[in-house]
C-alpha cells in the first residue's frame, strides 16, 4: 500500500492570488477549509472542490486539490455525477446563497434527498456579490438592494427548514467569524456518511456588510445565538445567569437556567427530528436566539453505496464475450457462412 | 379461388389496429422472420399520439410497417402493399397509406356499428364496400370470431382469447408471404413458458390462421420474396435508439473506461435511458437525473472524473443543456451529447420525426463554442455514429453532438454487427502520474490538451467556464489570449475533420449533373430516389454527409464535380444554409416538416423538376 | 356593474375530447373541478388554468376557462407572472410529481415562499405518465420501472414536508377516488388567501396501478388514513372501537380511544406549524396512518398584495408628462433654440 | 513654460486609477461638462475584473474613457490622447492604449515602491522614466500629496482626503481642455448636500486642481475642443441599457399596456434590472426571478395576462430561455427578449463586449422557431431599438430578441431625445368581448392572430406548446396541418420586413468599390473608418444592419451594386455565414474576439488590403 503523504495546510493553497475584496468573510473560511484537510487526513489527489458562480464560488482556485469552477447552480447536480462514478473521491461543494438556493435550488433539494457522500459548504451572505448586490432567497423581507431599490417584497427561505423539509440527512450552521467552531462543524460534517449541507453565515462587507453582526458583535451574540452540543441542554445569554430552553408539549419555552428544574431542559439530541424542525423554526419571529452547531443528522443510506450494492448483485464481472453477446442480441443469424 | 404464387422483389405491410390490439408485437414477429429468411428490410412503428386515447378510436390507432426485398431497402416504404387493418379506425386512417389495387387484408368483426361510431364515422357507412370501390383489393376475415371459435376449449377467458387475434393475423400474413410460423412458435413458448394456457392459445390461433390462408382460397395471389444478396456475416435486426445505446456502450469498453449516462425521460429519446439502465450487468452507470440541466452537468461532473459521459434528450431538453454544452466545450473535457429529433418548434408534435435541430446543434450556444456534430443516417448507422462520437469525444477532449432522430429511434433493420475485436482501441490522452507535470491547456500536435483525472498526484490543477490562459489553464481577462483560446478551440475541432476517410458519393453519377446532398434519416428515401433515376440513365449522384461539422476538407471538391445540388431535409432548409454559406453554391431545398420522413418519390420528382427547368 | 352570470359544471367542459386512459384517476378529479367552479362562483373568462407537461397537464384543455398548457416543470413561474399582473383573475395550476417535483421543483418551493395567492393541484401517481413509466421523485425506493429495471436508489420526496420547508402556507392532501374529500378540499384550498398546494394522489391505472390502494380500497383505507378536521381528535381504524392519535412532549403516540383521557387526544390544529411538522412525517415509516385534509395552513401576506402595496406608496398616477420627464432626466441641454 | 492653446477636432482622455479611486465619477463629471460644452462625444468605462481585487494591483484598475470632438464621434476612441493615471498599476497596464507622443498626467505619489510592488512590478524600475522614454509627454503631479495639502485645515479624516483626490485630477484635466469646474460644483453641492465637510473638501480640491493647471507651468499645450454642429434639440447624455430600459418604458406607456420585466442579475445585463425596478412608479414591475427560465416564464405569463412582457440576461441566461422561448414561439404571444451580449463561451469573459451569440440568437432553438432579431448600434440606438422591438411583438404577436452588447450597455453618448408625443402609438390585435366569436389562431392579412386577455368574456381559449390546428388552435398531431403551421409562422414572421424603411447606406459611396455590412455596436467603429477612406477618394460604403432577422426584401439590391463585401464582427463570422448563403456572395469576414471593441484602424486596414489585394 502506498504510504500518505502528510500535508500541511500551505500545501493547499495554490499559487494563484486570492481575489476576494479585503475584509471579505470568505478569506476566513478559506483559512479554516486549508487548516482542515491536513487534520482530516485528505489528500490532494483525492479530493475535489466543485463550485458554481458567484464570489464564493471562485473557492476551488485557492485550493490545491482537483477542483472545478462550473456554471451558476449546478455545482450540485456535477457533483452528484461525480460522486456516482468516483466514490473513492472526497468531494466538497462550495455554493452561495444565490447559487445554491436561488438558480440552484431543485438540484440541492433532489441532493439531499439521494443523499450521496458529499460536503456542501453554502456560503450564506443574503446577498449576491459577484453581480454588485442584488437581494438573494435568503435576504430579509424588506431589504433595499440594486434590484429592490423600494425593499423585496419576497418572503426568505429559511435555509434550515427547507434542508429538512428535502430530507437533508445533516444540516449545521456556523459563521464564518468562529474559525473554531467554523472548523468544528466542517469537521463534523466531513465525518457524516451522506449529505452534509453546513450554512455558513458569511460577510459580505461591501454590499451588506454587518448583517450577522447580531451573531458575531461581542455584545450581542450572547443574547442572539445558540450554541448546539449534543447532550447538552440549550441554553444563552449571560454565562452566569444563562437562560435554558425547554421543550414541552411540542412547544418551545425559556427559563432561566437556575431556577428551572433540569429535567425540564431541553437536551440536544440533533437525530430527533422532530426537534431539529423545531431548531429550524426557533428564531424565526427573533424571540428566540439563532442555532448554530448541528441542528440535525441522521443515518441513512449513502446514494453512491446502494448503487454499488446494485451492481454487486446484477453484474458478475464483465468479459469481453459479454460485450459480443450484447452486441449480437439472441436473435440474430448467419448469411453465408 | 386458389391462390397462384407471384415472385416480388420488394413488398411493404403495414399492420393497424387498436393500441391494445398488439400490433406492435405482431409486427416484430413478422420483422424477425423475414429477417431470418433472408430478405432485406427496414421497418417503422408509428404511435401517433402520446397518451392512449379510448379503444377504437382514430387516435388510440397503433401501426406497423415493414418494408423488405430481395435487393437492398432503405425506407420503410413509400406505399404499403397490404394493409392489415384490425378495426375501422385504423382501416379509414390508414387506407391512404395503400398503392393503387393494394390489399386490403381487414377484420370484419372490427367493422361493426360500434367501431364505426368509435371511429368517428358515420354508422351507415359501409367502410369495406368504399374500399372497395376505390379499387382495393378486399379481403374480408372475421378474425374476431374466428380466433374465438379456434379457442372454444381453451379455458382462457373470453377477454384472453380475443387478445390472441393478432396471432390468427400474423398467421395469415405468414401464409400470404409464404412464411413459416415456427420462429414465432418458439418465441410464444418462450415468452409464455410460465403460462400454459395462454401459450397454447396463441401458439393454435396462429397456426389457425395459417391453415386459414392455405384453406380459405382467400387471396389471388400468394407473394414470395426470395432472399437478398446479403453480404455474409452475422445479422441481426436493431433499432436506432438500441445501436445507439450499444454502440456508446461497446466505445467505453474499447476506451477502458466506464460509460456514465445521465437523462431524463422524453420522446423519443427515453429508450436509450432504458436500454442503458437495463445494461448495468455491462459496468453502465445510467442516472435518471431531475431534469435536462442536472443530467448533463452531472455527465460533466462524471466526465471530470474520468467517465465516458454521456446524456440524451429531444430538442426541448437539448435546449436546456445549451449552457452547460457551453461549459464542455470550455472545460475541453470529452462528453457526448445525443439529440433524437422530433416534431419542434416547442413541444411541437413529439412522437413525430424531424431534422429542425440542426441550427440549434451547430449554433445554439452562447459566443464561440464550436464542436463536433454528427448524424446517423439510419437505425444501424447509429452504433457506428455513436462510437464514432465517443472516439471523438475522446481522442479530441471535446463534446460531440449526434442528431439522430424519432424515425431512427425506432426504425429497425437488419444490422450486420461486428465482432468487439474488430472495432479499433479508443485511446484518450490521459495524464499519468509518472508523466510527470501537468500543464492543464498545453496541446499536443492535433491541438488536444491532456486529461488529468482525479486521483492522479501531482496533477492536481482547477479548470472553469471562465476564459483560461493558454496552457496553464489559469483564468485570465487577456483580450490576446482570448482570441488565440477562441482559435485554439475552434482549430482543434476542425482537425477533426483530418481523420475522415476521403468523401465519396453513396450512389449515381460521380461527376456532372445533380448532386443530391442527404444528411441524417433523408438517407434511404435519397438513396432510394437516386438509384431509380439513375438506373433511368439520368445524370444524378447522392453524397450523404455525416459529419455536419467539421465539414469534410474534400467536400468542396465533390460539390464542384456537379451543376446542380438538391438538399432534402425534415426542416426549412437548415443544411442548406450552411452549404450555400461555405461553398457559395446555388443549391436548392427540398424542405418538409410533416413529421414524417421523405417519400421516395418525392424526392424523385424534386430532382426531375430540377433537372428539367434547367433545360 | 355587471351581473354575475350563473354557470353549471357543464359550462366549464370544452368541446375537446377527454384524452387520458379509460380508468385514469384524471377523469375524477376533472370531474370535480368542474363541479366546484360554479358552487365557487367562479367566472370562465377569470379563471385560468395554467399547467406544464404530462398526463395530468393536459387538464386545461378540458376546462372550458382561459388555459395554458406550457413546457415542463414551468407552470408555476408562468403562474407567478399572471398572478403579479392579474391578481383579479384566479388562477390554478396543474401539475404532476415529475413536473412539479422534478424538473419544476424549484418554482414550486420559490412559489411557496412568494406566497401568491394561486391553487396548486399536483397530481401524484408517483410514476411519469406521459413518458410512459419511469420513475418519479415520489415513487418509492426500490421501485422497478422502465428506467429502473433494478430497482430505483432514490430516496423519494415527502411532498409536505418539502412543502413545510419551503414556508407553504398552506398544504392538503387528497385522492383521486374520494370525490367529496377532494372537492372539499379543493374548496379549501381557494378559500386560502396564498398559495395553496394541494397534493392529490391519483391513479395512474396504466403505469403504476394501484399505488395508492391502502388510502383507497375499502378494507384497507379506515386503518392507513387519518381525516384530518379542524378541532377533532386524530383517529382512525375501525369506526367502533378507533385509535387516537396523542401528541406529547413533541412525540407522537397512540392509544385506543375509548381507553384513554380524551385530554391527551391530538385535536387537529392546521395552524400549529409544529404539529404539522409532525403530520407531515406521520407516515414516512408506515407505522401510523397517512393523513388526508388540510395539513397546515398560516395567514401570510400574499404576494400581489404586497406588490400593490409599494405600488400604492410609490406610484402616485403617472401621468404623459412623468414618461417626458423619465425620457429627458434631469441633466438634458439645449442645441439651438 | 506657459502652456499654448491648440485647437483640437478630437479627443481621447482615459482616467485609470484603483477601483477605489473614483475614476467612474471623475469620469462621468467630465463627460457632462464635456457634452454641456456642445461636443459630440462616446465614453466606455472598462472595468476589468469583476470582483474588487485588493488596492493598488492590476486587476484593481479602473479605466473612463471619452472621446469628444468637435465633429460627430462614433467611437470611444482608438488611441489615447492623454492618460490620467493615478497610480502604477493604472499606468502600467494602460500605457499601451496611449498614441505616439501621447500625453501622461501621473499622479507621481502613487508610483512609489508599494504601488510598484501592488502592480506586480520590479521596485527597481522607473515606470516614469520608462514611459518618457518611450516618447511620451510625461506630466508627473504629486496629486495625492497637492490633495492633502488643499485639506490641510479641513476636519475630515486623513481617508477621506486622500479619497478626494480624483477631484484634483479633474480640476486639472478641465483646466487642461479648457472646461470650466461649475457644473462639477453644483453636482457635488447637490450630492453631498447633507455632507458639509465633504462638500467643502471636494469643491476645494476640485477647484485647487484646476488652479494648479494655471498656475504650475506643467502642459506644453492647453488644448480647447470647440462645440460640435449637433441638430438643434434637447440632448442628454446616456447609457445603452438605460435608454434600453427609458424605450421600453415608453412603449408600454404608448401601447397602454403595463410593462412587465423579469430578470436575473447577470452581467452585463443587471442594470435593465436594476433600471426598471427604480421605475415602480412609471407603472413597471420587475421581477428578480429565481433564475433566468423562471424570468421568461413569468414574461410569458404576464404576455397571457396582457401584458408587455419583457426578459434581458447574457448568454449564458438566453441559453437557459431557449426552451420557453420556443414555447413563445409557438403560443404566438408578444415578449420581447434582450441579449446583452458578453465574452463566451460559457462564462468566459463576464464583463467584455463581444458578438457572438447572433448563431444563438437566429437559431439557438428547437424546431422551426423563427422569430424577429433586432440589434443596437450605439447607446441611444438602443431606446429605438427597443421601441421598435416592443412595437413588433405587440402588433405581430410574436417574441422578438434585442442584441445589444457590454459595450452599448455601459458606453454612453448625448442624446437628442424625443418627446413622448412625437413617438407612435402602438396598436396590439386585442380581441374585445364586443368584436364577438374569437378564434385563437385565425390570422389577419399580415399573418398575425388576434390576442384575447383573460378576463373578456365568450373568449375562453386554451393555447400550449403542442403544435395547433390551423385556425382553432386545437391541439393537432396531422401531418398537413404541421407543415402549415410552420408555414405561417415563417411568414408572419417575414412579414415584419414589409414594416422597414428603404435600406439605405450609412455613409461613403452608393455604389461600387467596397461594401462593409456592419451590425450592432460596430457601426462606430465601421463609420469613422469608412468615412475617412471614403474623404481620402477609397470607393466604400457602409451599410448597417439593424434587422437581423427577418432581412430587409431589399437588401440583396443594395449588396449587388458593390464588388466586395466587409463585414466586421466581434466574433468568427455568424453574420457573414447568414449573408453569403442568402445572397450568394463571396463576403469576407475581419473578425476579432478580444473582448474589446474594434479600432476604427483595424477596419480601415482591413479594406485596404482587400481593395489593394483585389487590384
Ligand atoms: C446562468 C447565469 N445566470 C446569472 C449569472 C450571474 N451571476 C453570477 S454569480 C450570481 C449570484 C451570486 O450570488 P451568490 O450565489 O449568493 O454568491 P456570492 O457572490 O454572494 O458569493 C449571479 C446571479 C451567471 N453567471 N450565470
Ligand atoms: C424539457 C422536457 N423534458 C422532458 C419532457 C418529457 N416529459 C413530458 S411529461 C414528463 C413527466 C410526466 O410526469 P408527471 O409530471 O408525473 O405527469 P403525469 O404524466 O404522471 O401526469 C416528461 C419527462 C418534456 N416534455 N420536456
Ligand atoms: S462582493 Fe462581498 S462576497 Fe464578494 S468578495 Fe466582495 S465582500 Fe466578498
Ligand atoms: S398513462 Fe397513467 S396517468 Fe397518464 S392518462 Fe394513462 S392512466 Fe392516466
Ligand atoms: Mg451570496
Ligand atoms: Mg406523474
Amino acid at each position: 500500500m502506498k504510504q500518505v503523504k502528510s500535508y500541511t495546510s500551505k500545501d493547499f493553497a495554490t499559487d494563484q492570488e486570492v481575489r476576494w475584496c479585503p475584509g471579505c468573510g470568505d478569506y476566513g473560511i478559506l483559512k479554516q477549509v486549508r487548516d482542515l484537510m491536513p487534520e482530516l487526513g485528505l489528500e490532494r489527489e483525492k479530493t475535489v472542490f466543485i463550485s458554481g458562480i458567484g464570489c464564493s464560488s471562485r473557492f476551488p482556485y485557492y485550493m490545491n486539490t482537483y477542483g472545478l469552477h462550473s456554471i451558476h447552480g449546478r455545482a450540485t447536480s456535477l457533483a452528484t455525477g461525480l460522486k456516482m462514478t468516483r466514490s473513492d473521491l472526497s468531494v466538497w461543494i462550495i455554493t452561495g446563497d444565490g447559487d445554491g438556493m436561488s438558480i440552484g435550488g431543485n438540484h440541492l433539494i433532489h441532493l439531499l434527498r439521494r443523499n450521496p457522500n458529499v460536503n456542501i459548504l453554502l456560503f450564506n451572505n443574503e446577498i449576491y456579490g459577484l453581480t454588485k448586490g442584488q437581494f438573494s432567497p435568503t435576504s430579509e423581507q424588506g431589504k433595499q438592494t440594486r434590484s429592490s431599490p423600494w425593499g423585496t417584497v419576497d418572503h426568505p427561505f429559511n435555509l434550515s427548514a427547507l434542508a429538512l423539509g428535502a430530507d437533508a440527512s445533516f444540516f449545521a450552521r456556523t459563521v464564518d467569524r468562529e474559525s473554531k467552531h467554523l472548523r468544528e462543524t466542517l469537521r463534523q460534517a466531513h465525518e457524516h456518511k451522506g449529505a452534509s449541507l453546513v450554512e455558513i453565515y458569511q460577510n459580505c462587507n461591501v454590499f451588506n456588510d454587518g448583517t450577522f453582526s447580531a451573531f458575531t458583535d461581542k455584545e450581542r451574540k450572547q443574547q442572539n445565538t445558540l450554541h448546539l452540543e449534543e447532550g447538552s441542554p440549550l441554553r444563552f445569554g449571560d454565562p452566569e445567569k444563562p437562560v435554558v430552553l425547554t421543550w414541552k408539549n411540542g412547544a418551545v419555552g425559556a427559563e432561566e437556567m437556575g431556577a428551572s428544574d433540569p429535567g425540564s431542559h431541553w437536551i440536544h439530541d440533533p437525530y430527533d427530528r422532530a426537534k431539529a424542525q423545531a431548531l429550524s423554526r426557533l428564531s424565526d419571529d427573533m424571540t428566540y436566539p439563532r442555532p448554530f452547531g448541528v441542528l440535525y443528522r441522521e443515518e441513512r443510506a449513502v446514494y453512491e453505496d446502494l448503487l454499488a450494492e446494485q451492481q454487486k448483485v446484477i453484474a458478475p464481472k464483465r468479459t469481453a464475450d459479454d460485450l459480443d453477446a450484447l452486441i449480437s442480441g439472441d436473435a440474430f443469424w448467419q448469411v453465408g457462412q | 379461388m386458389k391462390a397462384g404464387s407471384k415472385d416480388l422483389a420488394k413488398a411493404t405491410v403495414l399492420f393497424a389496429g387498436d393500441s391494445g390490439d398488439g400490433m406492435q408485437l405482431t409486427g416484430g414477429q413478422f420483422t424477425q422472420t423475414t429477417a431470418l429468411s433472408g430478405n432485406d428490410l427496414n421497418t417503422f412503428p408509428d404511435f401517433p399520439a402520446e397518451i392512449r386515447a379510448p379503444a377504437g378510436t382514430v387516435p388510440g390507432v397503433s401501426g406497423f410497417k415493414i418494408h423488405f426485398g430481395s435487393a437492398k431497402v432503405y425506407t420503410a416504404g413509400d406505399q404499403v402493399d397490404t394493409l392489415v387493418a384490425m378495426n375501422a379506425a385504423a382501416l379509414s386512417s390508414q387506407m391512404d397509406q395503400l398503392k393503387e389495387g393494394g390489399l386490403i387484408i381487414a377484420n370484419s368483426n372490427g367493422m361493426d356499428a360500434r367501431n364505426l361510431r368509435l371511429a368517428g364515422i358515420n354508422e351507415d357507412r359501409d367502410l369495406l364496400g368504399e374500399a372497395e370501390q376505390r379499387g382495393f383489393e378486399l379481403v374480408s376475415v372475421e378474425i374476431t370470431r374466428l380466433t374465438k371459435e379456434a379457442l372454444k376449449d381453451s379455458p382462457l377467458s373470453n377477454k384472453d382469447k380475443d387478445r390472441a387475434k393478432n396471432m390468427f393475423t400474423l398467421g395469415l400474413v405468414y401464409w400470404l408471404y409464404d412464411r413459416e410460423p415456427e420462429r414465432t412458435e418458439r418465441f410464444l413458448e418462450k415468452r409464455f413458458a410460465d403460462q400454459e394456457d395462454i401459450r397454447e392459445a396463441n401458439i393454435k390461433v396462429l397456426r389457425a390462421g395459417h391453415h386459414y390462408g392455405e384453406t380459405a382460397e382467400l387471396f389471388r395471389n400468394r407473394f414470395s420474396v426470395p432472399p437478398a444478396d446479403l453480404a455474409p456475416g452475422r445479422y441481426r435486426n436493431i433499432k436506432g435508439n438500441q445501436a445507439l445505446s450499444i454502440g456508446l456502450i461497446t466505445a467505453a469498453h474499447k476506451s477502458g473506461l466506464e460509460l456514465f449516462y445521465a437523462g431524463y425521460p422524453i420522446t423519443p429519446a427515453s429508450d436509450i435511458l432504458h436500454e442503458l439502465a437495463r445494461s448495468k450487468a455491462y459496468g453502465v452507470q445510467a442516472f435518471q437525473a431531475e431534469d435536462e440541466i442536472a443530467a448533463i452537468t452531472a455527465a460533466i461532473g462524471a466526465a471530470f472524473g474520468g467517465s465516458l459521459a454521456v446524456t440524451a434528450s429531444s430538442g426541448p431538453g437539448i435546449a436546456l443543456k445549451t449552457e452547460a454544452l457551453g461549459l464542455a466545450v470550455m472545460l475541453e473535457l470529452p462528453l457526448v451529447v445525443v439529440n433524437v429529433q422530433r416534431g419542434g418548434p416547442s413541444t411541437g408534435l413529439p412522437t413525430k420525426t424531424e431534422q429542425s435541430d440542426l441550427g440549434q446543434a451547430l449554433f445554439g450556444r452562447n459566443g464561440e463554442a464550436p464542436l463536433p456534430v454528427l448524424s446517423c443516417a439510419s437505425p444501424k448507422d447509429a452504433f457506428d455514429v455513436a462510437f464514432e462520437a465517443c472516439q471523438i469525444a475522446l481522442e479530441h477532449m471535446t463534446p460531440v453532438m449526434i442528431l439522430s432522430d424519432g424515425y431512427i429511434a425506432n426504425g429497425s433493420e437488419p444490422w450486420k454487427f461486428p465482432s468487439s475485436s474488430e472495432l479499433p482501441e479508443i485511446q484518450p490522452p490521459v495524464h499519468k502520474a509518472e508523466d510527470g507535470d501537468y500543464t492543464p491547456y498545453k496541446r499536443d500536435e492535433k491541438g488536444v490538451r491532456k486529461w488529468a483525472i482525479p486521483g492522479t498526484a501531482g496533477a492536481e490543477h482547477r479548470i472553469g467556464g471562465l476564459e483560461k490562459q493558454a496552457e496553464t489553464g489559469h483564468v485570465s481577462y487577456d483580450s490576446e489570449n482570448h482570441q488565440q483560446m477562441v482559435r485554439e478551440r475552434k482549430e482543434k475541432v476542425e482537425r477533426v475533420a483530418h481523420g475522415y476517410a476521403a468523401q465519396e458519393v453513396s450512389c449515381g453519377s460521380k461527376k456532372g449533373g445533380l448532386l443530391v446532398i442527404s444528411w441524417g434519416s433523408t438517407y434511404g428515401a435519397v438513396r432510394t430516389a437516386v438509384e431509380r433515376l439513375h438506373k433511368n440513365g439520368i445524370a444524378v449522384g447522392q453524397y450523404h454527409l455525416r459529419h455536419l461539422h467539421p465539414l469534410p476538407s474534400d467536400l468542396g471538391k465533390l460539390i464542384e464535380r456537379y451543376d446542380q445540388w438538391l438538399i432534402p431535409e425534415l426542416n426549412e432548409g437548415q443544411l442548406l444554409q450552411l452549404i450555400r454559406s461555405t461553398y457559395l453554391v446555388d443549391a436548392k431545398g427540398l424542405n418538409k416538416v410533416q413529421g414524417v420522413p421523405f417519400a421516395h418519390r418525392e424526392v424523385e420528382e424534386a430532382i426531375v423538376g430540377m433537372i428539367n427547368e434547367k433545360k
